[in-house]
């Protein structure tokens, strides 16, 4: 089990590596087209006709990191790391951005994107392990797609049930953990 | 021609970038951060912890037990606990247990049944073991507490059955299996009584108060006549416990009590009424799923809508009237931000009244001054229909 | 099958029969008790707080009966065969008012609401027999209670899950099937 | 006092009822009704049925799929089928057949795995049976079409595996049974091909094509180099099929063509744009889940956004363009009544635009003039996201 983590620990940790400059460019690619990479305004997303939907429309209240270098409400769509989520925000089911609810078991594999830190205006490499043997979480849905690509791509698409090499299959949340920079010095 | 355009956006786009660039004000990075990682909980939850039933009506199969930190509105939802097909959940705290009743199916929808108790880590909330129980029998219903109950100093556990035919199934918890099946023609819902034992109501509104021997069959039975009248008086279902005294609300707003701390079950002489008030349309009466819950000081909180009326009983209630039972009169009313299906009272130091209201937003109020502290958000999910406090530190299981 | 079928059919008639003076007289106690017995507003019962809501919020069309003898709209929470039923309206789940929707099965054996036919004055008794063995419907929420009472009156009880003597006890809607008049005259 | 209000009350009653009483105006009372009763559909569905899937993220593990007429405002829901866990469904309307490739836990979330097909007969909605997939392999993403698709005649049913390794399960339906399992390294999706095979898309932005012999193992196998640039132009995954051709649409709104007739696929040359439109912040660009579909004619409908930009491509669109691939040019731009995520145009003698939009509402359009005809509320869930129109008589099963 402990070998099996590791294993596949080191895994996603690569495939982040060796996807990140195609991401990058992605990325960069994005904001010169034009997107406004933040804030995609939640209505925007809860009146969007996406199937995934945005919002449970009750009442929200924030909650900060705390953290300069990690500003945002990572219980809001809008929160830096979540450029490329597909699901429940963990943070809103008993985990948080990095860590999954209790009773859950993190996925070892994933998807990744690749997201900018207003902050430090470093592109930071996201991996979004899904957590995993409880049902829907049903809080803070949150689909963004930035770098998203078809299913032709496993690594780069979140439409994949990521909850693979796990004991159940079934999804509870996803979070967003960083697993490293893409770009040592922003050029 | 599009790939033209594209090949053009990306040299702008790098150029653009450089141009940008500038020395970050941060000189390290955000740190990388481990994975798997999983979070726990305290073994004792804090008393101002709440377990939150969402019966989730759009998928009754796939129904769920939402952890809540009331005093935590930035994250209040601390776990979640699997609650299917018309579950019951049990909070054994002193066993560090969550326990549920539930029904599978091997094709979700089809095919083999599986009724099963989990038993659930209160710190980990994965699953210590489960005690399947045979035969298909156990009652499935819009949840109600009374389905669902622990016995014998909280090592039996007591499982309603309904085919239609009435049981209750006995549990031990801790060898994990079923003792005994007790029939209960005509009589349903558990309310334990005495130290090994539970009383149920009757269809012609008596009572039947059972003790069970070591091994799990009746020792010894006793009918209580014409506790309630159904037809006219009828009682909710689910009471607000105070110690080992089970206090009934009816459909209009009489208060009964009932002793439950000996072998049988004894009415508590003196019924009295929630009170009336203004404004009612046309009047007030007790309404919602879970409208009636105590204090740690005894204290009883009735939800109330003022729109009473026969049929109106589930439709939820906009205050919350609190009566002192010594003085059998109503001390305060509770004015609510919305109409509201359950009610509980937190066992904190500074006690909060938790209200599950029919848009799903979970409300926390003072429940001394009744006063709004904080809301939660949909915290409790689509349905939250029964809220359960942690007990205090070594204090009972309710 | 057949002859639990019948079996089970003339137990729930029977159930009806026998306390239909009992449910009949709830129901004028109710009507003289100044319950507005129709209509009770859907707004009313959508933000009624009940566990059991009402409505979804979505465009709906009216579906009216066209017997004038049985009066209103058949998708609506308001229809008056509706006066104690908990669920799903069949009529919307691709049933009717009084048979299930395909794949699924209907409950032998159920509880019972007397309810007062606006256009003949008669009080039928109506039996909510529930469809099983495919999952929550999911359209039009209906809960009304008159009548309703405690468990402990399972026939009167609209808490229960009527899907017993069924393959499956997973719930879909429910049905509000005539099958009897409380009294065969007015009085 | 209570119960003396009551027996009032009671009296008043009866001598109110007394006094109101009148001759009724119909003298029978209407008919006791039969029980048990259960709705059949036709063997045959008409073309203006669509069957809605619900992938239901609120309970992934209950999803479903609606039946609906679109014709019926008043009753457009017919029937619901189970489509459990991320799961894919086929609509098989030569074998009166409706199929579901689905994964069931023996507790619900937890415990063990079975992935099987279920094959519902069209008739009654029940289900005739099922094959069981052993491994624990079956793909489960956000419902794609091409997770599961039909080939040889419709004898076989292709099933997308993804452990991350891919592969592909070969189901001979009648024999009900797993043939054979074609591994695909780096290639996912499955697009019918030929007669007895099929292509998908891989990694590097190559097709590979699959002929497969009578035992369903690989007959022959070719790869096409270069058929998109997956970093700069991606493909949408879903394609509307016109016969045995399917057309693909770029994230920018390139169409291509693909003929998928002969063993190998072909791509179509002169690829072309869906055309720009002014009122783009900043761009129009295809969005939505189910974007690109055709009518029985071949015209293709084009689900679009005016809010295109990178990531915009599941945000739903506004607009729907269609399309004459002959002219390669948008012959008409149809605006919706809310943001959509799914389109699909009926085989009826008029054809109608099926749209499910982001609030969950259906609408009904005229596929020839855009004009909005009917809607037909919530009918497919909380999260329609692919829409699945009914063949004519006699038709194909796409």
């Amino acid at each position: 089990m402990g070998t099996l983590d590791k294993l596949t620990e080191r895994l996603s940790r690569g495939v982040a590596r060796r996807t990140s400059r195609r991401s990058t460019l992605a990325w960069l690619g994005a904001a010169i087209t034009g997107a406004a990479a933040f804030p995609v305004l939640p209505v925007a997303r809860a009146a969007s006709g996406s199937p995934h939907g945005g919002g449970d429309g009750g009442t929200h209240t924030p909650y900060a990191t705390g953290n300069p270098q990690d500003p945002g409400d990572r219980k809001s769509c809008d929160y830096w790391r979540y450029c490329a989520i597909d699901g429940f925000l963990c943070t809103c089911c008993g985990g948080s951005v990095s860590t999954c609810p209790p009773g859950t078991e993190m996925s070892p594999i994933t998807w990744i994107g690749t997201c900018t830190n207003p902050a430090d205006n470093r592109a930071y490499i996201i991996s979004y392990n899904d957590c995993c043997g409880t049902s829907s979480c049903g809080q803070c849905m949150c689909n963004r797609n930035e770098g998203d690509r078809p299913q032709v791509r496993p690594q780069s698409n979140n439409d994949y049930n990521w909850c693979l090499g796990t004991q159940s299959s079934v999804y509870n949340c996803s979070t967003a953990v960083i697993v490293g920079v893409a770009l040592e010095q922003p050029k | 021609m599009r790939s033209h355009a594209l090949a053009l956006v990306l040299s702008a786009s790098l150029a653009g970038t450089a141009l940008a660039a500038s020395p970050p004000a941060y000189p390290a990075p955000l740190p990388e951060e481990p994975i798997p990682a999983v979070d726990t909980l305290p073994r004792q939850w804090p008393a101002s912890w709440v377990l939150v039933h969402d019966f989730h009506f759009a998928s009754i199969v796939d129904g769920r037990v939402y952890v809540l930190d009331t005093t935590s509105p930035e994250r209040p939802v601390r776990g979640m606990i699997r609650a299917s097909q018309f579950a019951n959940m049990l909070l054994a705290a002193p066993r560090g247990e969550v326990l549920t009743s539930e029904t599978f199916y091997s094709r979700l929808s089809r095919g083999e049944r599986t009724d099963a108790v989990t038993i659930w880590d209160m710190a980990t909330l994965e699953p210590k073991g489960e005690i399947v129980m045979p035969g298909g029998k156990r009652q499935q219903s819009v949840t109600y507490p009374q389905l669902f109950q622990l016995t014998n100093g909280g090592k039996w556990a007591l499982v309603a059955n309904f085919t239609p035919a009435q049981s209750v199934s006995v549990l031990d918890l801790d060898a994990r299996k079923v003792v005994s099946e007790i029939d209960l023609p005509g009589c349903a819902q558990i309310y334990p009584t005495g130290t090994r034992g539970f009383t149920s109501l009757c269809a012609d509104g008596s009572l039947l108060s059972i003790a069970l021997g070591p091994d799990g069959q009746v020792a010894s039975s006793k009918t209580v006549e014409k506790v309630q009248d159904i037809d006219r008086h009828p009682l909710f279902s689910t009471p607000a416990w105070v110690g080992q005294t089970a206090w009934f609300v009816s459909f209009y707003g009489q208060v009964q009590g009932f002793d439950m701390s000996g072998p049988v079950a004894k009415p508590l002489p003196g019924a009295f009424s929630v009170g009336t008030a203004e404004g009612g349309a046309p009047e007030w009466r007790p309404g919602g799923w879970q409208v009636i819950t105590s204090d740690a000081r005894g204290l009883l909180y009735v939800l109330m809508s003022p729109n009473g009326r026969e049929g109106s009983h589930k439709d939820g209630g906009s205050e919350v009237w609190v009566l002192d039972t010594a003085k059998k009169a109503r001390v305060a009313r509770i004015a609510l931000r919305g109409v509201a299906a359950a009610i509980s009272v937190t066992r904190e130091a500074v006690p909060h009244l938790i209200v599950a209201r029919g848009d799903g937003e979970i409300d926390v109020h003072d429940a001394a001054t009744g006063a709004f502290v904080r809301g939660l958000g949909r915290a409790g999910g689509a349905n939250p229909i029964l809220i359960t406090p942690v007990p205090a530190a070594g204090g009972p299981g309710q």
